[in-house]
């Protein structure tokens, strides 16, 4: 009693689905009903069996086979079988699921199959006994352990998946450290600690209650009251400072790193932009720390594509330096002195539309006339899809927010070939075939002994990526939390890497 | 004043009254120094011209003048020992409906267009009357009146009652208050004489069962001679001579009160006579029976449709007008009289397209049943209408002058200086000054209201005029001179007329032919000489008999020998 | 002419036409009296922390959360607000009331086809027209304002419909007819008059409600897009800060209001003006 | 009347239907793929190729339109997008607090609304006049959130009431305050307007002529014959809040249907827009129905043709 806590958000939670939830709201609630093979320890990128309770991978990186614990059970009471994984990964990929996590079991045989509608199954995925799952890739896949520890990977029980004919995002069943007690839909979800939990001890709070629908402001209010104990929309900039400076303020704040960039991409596809040096200038031209400023201070200046908590990072890459005269002769020397007029789209909630502003107002500073466009989410990523549409787009409130700590994640859709497509993701159209040879080959390194130099080999990428200059990295934001004063747990158990809110790891004081 | 000194004290007694009027060109006196007495239990006629000051004198004693319009400027109004002026606003409510009660001189425009006329009445018998059983209260008061069929008239609005009904409502509504003193502004005018004898029977009642003291104001001085114990006679504002009525009728001081009394028509003054007299020195339009009518009516019927009517219910009601026939020839009139709510206004409305008919209808050789809306044009511009309700037929938000001229420029006709003069010549003619164009309807008296509205009708000069109770607000004399003005176009322009009003006199007058309504239908028709001299159906003899003798004697030897 | 004159004895009335020419000249104005560029993000017009700038010191309404001058952006800002407050909105209010006076007016097919117009396009949701037209069109001011327009004058339509359904029943319109009068004098001259008091209300209170509509259209991609400012978009973006920045609420809040009251005073004289038995009254 | 009744019915679903059709093609026209949005960041053609077919959207707009409508003849607002789950469980779920908020709101802009501007219309040109007058324009012009949050304060510092929420009736109280004080200006300005005509009418010279009671005349004479547009008003807001008040449901947490229309249209989870729009366009239509219905009923000149 009293270890019931409740968390608020503004948006309804869409789905509990793990084949279908993608947002990082719904994330860390999947996260915690449902239990897959592999995991994270709370707070860290440090991946683990879970499900599992030992795997061993073939030296040729193909096949990995997986041990499952013993006598784990959904909360429906049966037993979780081999064939449970096989089923809820097949189900994942199975387009019938109109699921947005299929493209990342890629690379286990039978997947092209799959997805074209020419099979029902995943043939890469074998069960020889009910304790027993047997992965065959046709590819070698440096990330395979981190796939199978995304929601996507979560097992469910196939009966409930079809009990719930079409529903189970609202009725869902898994066996991980919480179940689902009651959704009033658009007003609250109640969940309980499961107590029969494989790993004893976990979770640490009985329960808690998912308020949606409110306001982020209010939510504050809320909180201060101590009638919410996490807003888990964090904390609006208008209200930031308030509570930052208020007494208790430093208790309820959690404000930590997380895999986050926030950029403007470039469209290689639209001129001027195509001329390399255009690119660079606008990269001189932004005064980043302003920015930072505007940001009450929450984030830190970007100097390339990988946050500095993501493995790959580069400490001493200098990136390009708040340079405006260095900016207007490169304008000069790309032919285009005078400046030119452009589009720059943002999305339309606080404070994006402010910070593409000050983006406007710097370009302005070296002749560049930026119109902006701010619209809702969806019409910005329309427009980035769309070839020749967008020059440029300041990706706050869509920004990459890593989906496990891996840099490889943060190449492929959004600056690989392959995504820069009609309706793809990678909004500057960067399509660098040598780069994404590269990169094919550092994520077939699956050998763990190789992970050091697969990971310099990607840090290189990307440094040699922003040689392109396809983006201009703003700034790496931090998250905040606002919590209670009688939540207690490490900062880093609120802005999990791997999974935002860790509701398996926080606790009551 | 001093003749009677010795009797007891007036209940109502008005004192150099003033009352000024706010014009955008500044202040008009409107009452100037009015003063009279009203005794317990007597009846004080207030008669005069139209536009004296009538109306504002009792609207001035209820405490109702128009805010915005009219003020006290001095005098007093004392009922009993409280000075009415001083009062304050719920000191007044106390006083109106069960000490002061008043009947206003225009029934449509006074009655809640959308309360049901039972609600209106049972909410003035509940507010007055310890009655319990109201409903049936109401149901009495509405035969008291005479209304036909009350438990349906109950719940009807007042738009769906014919004038008459209308006004006998606005009687009920004060009589239920039961007051000690009863205002009546001219609450007769659209009474048929028989109704409006039964009417002023239950007054008299009143008077003998309640005491009540009754302000009477009436132009029609048979009514005077038949009600009044003391007659004041107004004239611009002032009271010019003020008497025992039965003095006055004998021997009128006044030129003024003398004028009145002699325009005052006298049923059968034309017997022998075919037409109408003579008005203007214009050779008389031969008729000519071979050209064809300017209205052919035939086969007539109009029915309402239950406007506001349940969900599902579809019954079609019984026809209002049923099956009437009869033509008017061109520079002739015809007068229709009746029942009050025997269909006359409906027939009016309808000969004119005005209202959807069965039937047909041929106004100067069209028929009208199968016109459009834009082919009626020219079939408007030769037949007019005078509404009986002129209030309510005026666009409130339209200068008089504009009102007037408005025929004329829907037509066509005229520069707008030539129409401003036709205006001025028109408002002339029926007795207003030419200055009333640039005021509005409410700033007029009933009887100004009236004649605006058959200004407005003769402006276009057209061959066909309707005119329904059209001179019914008029005093004698203004009567008199409207008349003749209509006389007069018929003489010189072959002008015809259908002609309803309830006024013997004034139909007698008016007609060549004479019809009369009684259900709906057409029940005696002839030339006015058959009709007035030998009429056949017991309906119209009654009508014949009920008219009001403008003779006080007459009255009290008749009651002498009743009592 | 005459009207004006009557305005102009009317205490209130001047009132409100001196705050309305004040806020027209300042609108115009601005170029010359606006102390800042309103585009201008100035380094010391945020706090160290990022803070906006209480008014006082060289910013004398303040700065807002980019650091401009407040009171620089709402002197230009009122070029937007006023167009969209006057135009669109009295736009929507002929519209509403055309359409309206007429389809009250109106009996059988003709009539109701066009209320039943009018119910689609107020059935119509206009968030979903405006998020359409955002992604379609290059959004600007005039586009705003006609979609303001398109979307308000459906209400206004409908009240003038109910009003007119009334009106035509009253005796002195079968009067008109009785005189030959056509539809489009009856309705122009007879029944619209009437409407007048009703077209005030819409009139004024609508400049308030469009002025902040234009911010909710220009959120959503149609309207003036940033940074130029008007008096709705300068509260949209702030609202959230209406606690830690008050005065960016309530600055163009209070100016909203004030221009909106004048052109109410104004209103509400020309009503009395035009009421003939108000005639005299004051 | 009761053919009257037919006929504007289907006349109501015409309308319902043409609604569907236009908003359909806009949601066509609309430049975002929902396949696309589905499918997420990391997958290829080819799975947002079968996602798309899935969702039948490779067809050409009216087989598209076509199977939606016929679903929804059969009562099938089709399944969200992104949540997976009947449109119309996700909207009937909400409809309760919906209805709520709307009546309770209309209750309160009315009574306020009449109440303050019968006051006005009363005591017109004096102190009360203008102090009512300016309060219906500070809260016509007052944006929704501040007004909110301000009451919200209320909530905070005296805690009278629940701060968000829904289920009891100390929740309804203050959102359907701030709807209320936002709204009420309308309704007084117009009531206010309204009466001052009827005031100066001869009918209620007679009322006070019977020496009715100030309350009576005003209330039985004077009001019902100003109350037509107010119907109409209140016809119209049904409407209105039926399709959702966005921003106070925001700040009070209400789960009505504005929040999800406004989560919907940011998603383009087109299955719930059109569920949204058709369940406020049937709310308008009625609202206006009944308007028109009633019409009569208040105003019996008024004929039903
Ligand atoms: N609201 C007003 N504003 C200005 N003048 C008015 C107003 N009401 C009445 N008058 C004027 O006051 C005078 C007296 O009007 P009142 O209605 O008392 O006449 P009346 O004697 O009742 O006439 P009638 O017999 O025609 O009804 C008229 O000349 C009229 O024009
Ligand atoms: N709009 C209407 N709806 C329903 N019934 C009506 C309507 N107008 C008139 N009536 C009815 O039609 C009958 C005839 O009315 P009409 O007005 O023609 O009478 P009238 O002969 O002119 O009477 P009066 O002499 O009293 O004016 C009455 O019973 C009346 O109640
Ligand atoms: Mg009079
Ligand atoms: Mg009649």
């Amino acid at each position: 009693e009293g270890k019931d806590i409740v968390v608020t958000y503004k948006d309804d939670i869409v789905t509990l689905d793990p084949a279908i939830g993608y947002d990082w709201v719904n994330w860390s609630m999947i996260k915690s009903l449902y239990s897959r093979l592999m995991d994270y320890e709370p707070g860290t990128a440090k991946l683990g069996p879970s499900l599992a309770e030992s795997f061993e991978v073939a030296p040729d990186g193909l096949t990995y086979t997986f041990k499952l614990r013993k006598g784990v059970k959904f909360s429906s009471g049966r037993d979780v079988v081999a064939s449970d994984v096989k089923y809820s990964i097949e189900r994942a990929v199975d387009p019938k699921t109109q699921g947005p996590g299929a493209g990342f079991f890629g690379a286990i045989n039978g997947y092209e199959d799959l997805t074209g509608g020419k099979a029902t199954g995943l043939s890469g995925i074998e069960t020889p006994d009910a304790g027993t799952v047997v992965f065959k890739l046709s590819r070698p896949d440096a990330t395979f352990l981190h796939v199978l520890a995304i929601n996507f990977a979560s097992v469910v029980p196939k009966e409930a998946v079809e009990a719930a004919s079409g529903d189970f995002g609202k009725h869902p069943v898994g066996s991980g450290t919480f179940t689902l007690k009651d959704w009033v839909i658009g007003q609250k979800l109640v969940f309980e600690k499961n107590p029969n939990y494989y790993v004893k001890g976990t979770p640490k709070i009985d329960g808690f209650t998912v308020e949606v629908g409110q306001e982020p402001l209010v939510a504050l209010l809320r909180l201060q009251k101590g009638e919410v104990d996490i807003a888990g929309d964090g904390i609006p900039p208008a209200k930031f400072l308030e509570i930052k400076n208020s007494k208790d303020g430093a208790q309820m704040i959690v404000d930590g790193e997380q895999l986050h960039t926030g950029y403007v991409t470039l469209n290689t596809k639209v001129k001027p932009f195509d001329n390399l040096k255009v690119r660079q200038a606008v990269n001189h031209a932004i005064n980043k720390e302003r920015i930072v400023r505007i940001l009450n201070g929450r984030a830190t200046p970007a100097k390339e594509v990988l946050p500095p908590l993501m493995p790959g990072y580069d400490k001493d890459y200098a990136g390009y330096a708040y340079d405006v005269a260095k900016a207007k002769s490169l304008l000069a020397e790309a032919g285009v002195g005078s400046g030119f007029e452009t589009v720059l789209y943002a999305t339309n909630t606080d404070p994006q539309p402010r910070i593409a502003q000050a983006i406007q107002q710097d370009l302005a500073a070296i002749g560049i006339k930026a119109e902006i466009r701010a619209l809702a989410q969806g019409n910005v990523i329309a427009a980035g899809g769309t070839e020749g549409e967008a020059p440029m787009i300041w990706s706050g409130g869509m920004a990459w927010i890593a989906d496990f700590p891996d840099p490889s994640n943060f190449y492929g859709p959004i600056l690989g070939c392959a995504g820069a497509v009609q309706g793809g993701w990678n909004w500057s159209w960067y399509c660098n075939a040598e780069l994404d040879k590269r990169a094919t080959a550092a994520d077939s390194m699956s050998d763990p002994a190789k992970s050091a130099e697969r990971v310099e080999t990607w840090k290189k990428i990307f440094t040699d990526a922003m040689a392109d200059a396809p983006w201009i990295p703003v700034t790496n934001e931090r998250r905040v939390v606002a919590k209670s004063l009688r939540m207690g747990g490490e900062d880093n158990v609120y802005i999990d890497p791997t999974r935002v809110i860790n509701y398996d790891a926080i606790f009551v004081k | 004043m001093t003749e009677e000194s010795g009797r007891e004290k007036p209940v109502l007694r008005v004192e150099k009254l003033c009352v000024d009027a706010r014009t955008p060109e500044g202040l008009k006196r409107v009452l100037d120094d009015v003063s009279f007495d009203l005794r317990a239990g007597d009846t004080l006629c207030l008669a005069g011209e139209s536009g004296s000051g009538k109306s504002v004198t009792s609207l001035s004693i209820m405490g109702l003048l128009p805010k915005a319009s009219l003020r006290i400027t001095s005098g007093n109004i004392i009922l009993g020992d409280r000075e009415l002026t001083r009062l304050s606003n719920s000191q007044m409510r106390d006083i109106r409906g069960g000490e002061i009660a008043m009947i206003f001189q225009e029934p449509m425009t006074s009655l809640n267009p959308v309360m049901s006329i039972g609600a209106q009445l049972i909410e003035a018998i509940r507010e007055h009357q310890q009655a319990d059983n109201s409903e049936t209260v109401a149901r009495q008061m509405l035969d008291a009146v005479h209304i036909a069929d009350p438990v349906l008239r109950l719940k009807q609005y007042p738009h769906e009652l014919s004038g008459g009904m209308r006004q006998r409502v606005m009687i009920a509504m004060a009589l239920s208050c039961r007051p000690k003193v009863l205002i009546a502004d001219e609450p007769t005018t659209a009474l048929d004489v028989t109704v409006q004898a039964q009417i002023l029977n239950l007054m008299r009642e009143l008077k003998g069962e309640f005491g009540t003291s009754i302000v009477m104001i009436t132009h029609d001085m048979g009514v005077v001679a038949e009600m009044a114990d003391r007659v004041a006679i107004m004239q611009n504002g002032r009271i010019v001579e003020q008497r025992n009525s039965l003095d006055l009728f004998a021997s009128p001081s006044e030129p003024y009160t003398r004028r009145l009394l002699a325009a005052v028509p006298r049923l059968g003054a034309f017997a022998g006579t075919d037409g109408p007299p003579r008005i203007s020195k214009a050779p008389l339009q031969q008729k000519q029976r071979e050209t064809a009518p300017i209205l052919n009516v035939r086969d007539l019927s109009v029915s309402y449709g239950r406007g506001s009517g349940m969900l599902f219910r579809r019954q079609v009601p019984p026809a209002t007008v049923r099956e009437i026939s009869f033509e008017i020839m061109p520079g002739e009139t015809m007068g229709l009289v009746g029942e009050s709510g025997s269909g006359k206004s409906t027939t009016g409305k309808a000969v004119l397209g005005l209202i959807p008919f069965s039937g047909s209808v041929e106004i100067d050789g069209y028929d009208i049943s199968r016109l459009s809306q834009p082919e009626m044009r020219p079939v408007r511009r030769s037949a007019q209408m005078i509404f009986q309700d002129p209030y309510a037929s005026l666009d409130p938000r339209m200068s008089v002058g504009r009102a007037i001229a408005e025929p004329m420029t829907i037509h066509g006709i005229g520069t707008p200086a030539e129409r401003r003069d036709r205006v001025a010549d028109l408002l002339r003619r029926v007795g207003l000054t030419p200055d009333a164009a640039t005021r509005y309807p409410h700033e007029f008296s009933g009887g100004q209201r009236q004649r605006i509205c058959i200004a407005r009708a003769l402006a276009l000069e057209p061959k066909l005029i309707v005119a329904d109770e059209s001179v019914a607000a008029l005093d004698v004399s203004v009567r008199a001179q409207v008349l003749d003005l209509m006389l007069e176009l018929q003489e010189t322009m072959g002008l015809a007329y259908l002609f309803i009003s309830h006024d013997m006199a004034v139909i007698e007058r008016m007609s060549h032919k004479v019809a009369v309504m009684h259900g709906g239908r057409i029940v005696e028709a002839g030339t006015r000489r058959e009709i007035f001299e030998s009429p056949r159906e017991d309906y119209t003899k009654a009508l014949m008999k009920a008219v009001p003798i403008p003779d006080p004697t007459f009255y009290r030897s008749l009651r002498r020998s009743a009592g | 002419m005459g009207i004006f004159r009557s305005l102009l004895r009317q205490p209130t009335a001047v009132f409100g036409l001196v705050v309305v020419i004040v806020v027209v000249a300042l609108a115009l104005a601005a170029p010359l009296i606006a102390p800042f560029s309103p585009d201008e993000q100035m380094f010391d017009g945020l706090t160290l922390e990022g803070a906006p700038m209480p008014p006082g010191g060289p910013f004398l309404l303040g700065t807002d959360t980019l650091g401009r001058d407040l009171l620089s952006r709402m002197l230009f800002g009122a070029r937007t607000s006023l167009i969209i407050g006057l135009v669109a909105n009295g736009v929507a209010v002929a519209i509403g009331l055309f359409i309206g006076i007429v389809a009250g007016y109106l009996r059988g097919l003709a009539g109701n086809i066009l209320m039943r117009f009018t119910d689609l396009m107020m059935a119509f949701p206009a968030l979903l027209l405006a998020i359409v037209l955002a992604a379609l069109l290059k959004p600007s001011l005039w586009i705003v304002a006609m979609v303001i327009a398109l979307v308000n004058w459906v209400q206004v339509a409908r009240i003038v419909y109910t009003e007119t359904r009334g009106l035509v029943e009253r005796d002195f319109i079968m009067a008109e007819r009785s005189l030959g009068a056509g539809h489009g004098r009856i309705l122009f001259l007879h029944i619209l008059p009437h409407l007048v008091p009703t077209a005030i209300v819409w009139g004024t209170l609508g400049i308030a409600t469009t002025v902040l509509l234009e911010a909710t259209l220009s959120f959503l991609g149609i309207g003036v897009q940033p940074p130029e400012p008007s008096w709705g978009n300068i509260i949209f973006e702030s609202q959230s800060y209406f606690q830690a920045a008050p005065w960016l609420v309530f600055f163009p809040g209070l100016v909203i209001l004030l221009t909106a009251l004048a052109f109410n005073l104004v209103g509400d004289a020309l009503r009395d003006i035009l009421d003939p038995t108000q005639r005299g009254r004051g | 009347m009761a053919f009257m009744l037919l006929r504007r019915l289907a006349q109501a679903f015409l309308i319902l239907i043409g609604v569907a059709a236009i908003t359909f093609v806009l949601l066509y026209a609309l430049p975002a793929d929902p396949a696309r949005m589905i499918a997420g960041r990391s997958a290829t053609a080819q799975t947002v190729a079968s996602i798309r077919h899935e969702l039948g959207l490779d067809q050409p707009l009216l087989v598209q339109f076509w199977t939606y409508l016929s679903g929804l003849l059969r009562g099938d607002l089709g399944r969200s997008y992104a949540q997976k789950t009947e449109v119309w469980t996700l909207i009937v779920a909400r409809l309760p607090a919906t209805l709520t908020l709307m009546a309770a709101g209309i209750v309160v802009e009315v009574i306020l609304g009449i109440t303050f501007g019968t006051i006005a219309a009363v005591k017109r040109g004096g102190m009360i006049d203008r102090l009512v007058m300016m309060a219906s324009f500070v809260g016509v012009s007052a944006p929704q959130f501040v007004v909110a949050l301000l009451l919200y304060v209320f909530a905070v510092t005296l805690g009278w009431f629940p701060m968000s929420g829904y289920g009891s009736f100390a929740h309804v109280v203050l959102p359907a305050a701030t709807l209320g004080v936002l709204g009420a200006g309308w309704y007084a300005r117009m009531v206010r307007s309204a009466m001052i005509d009827v005031l100066n009418q001869d009918y209620v010279r007679t009322a006070r002529a019977k020496g009715l009671s100030s309350r009576r005349i005003i209330f039985r004479h004077a009001l019902p014959n100003a109350i037509l547009p107010i119907v109409a008003m209140i016809g119209i807001d049904i409407g209105q809040f039926m399709g959702g008040v966005v921003v106070v449901e925001a700040v009070y947490g209400w789960p009505g249907i504005g929040q999800l229309a406004w989560q919907a249209i940011q998603q383009v989870d087109i299955p719930i827009i059109m569920g949204v729009t058709l369940t406020s366009a049937l709310a308008i239509v009625t609202g206006n129905l009944i308007a028109d219905v009633i019409a009569p009923f208040i105003d019996p000149r008024i004929r039903t043709s």
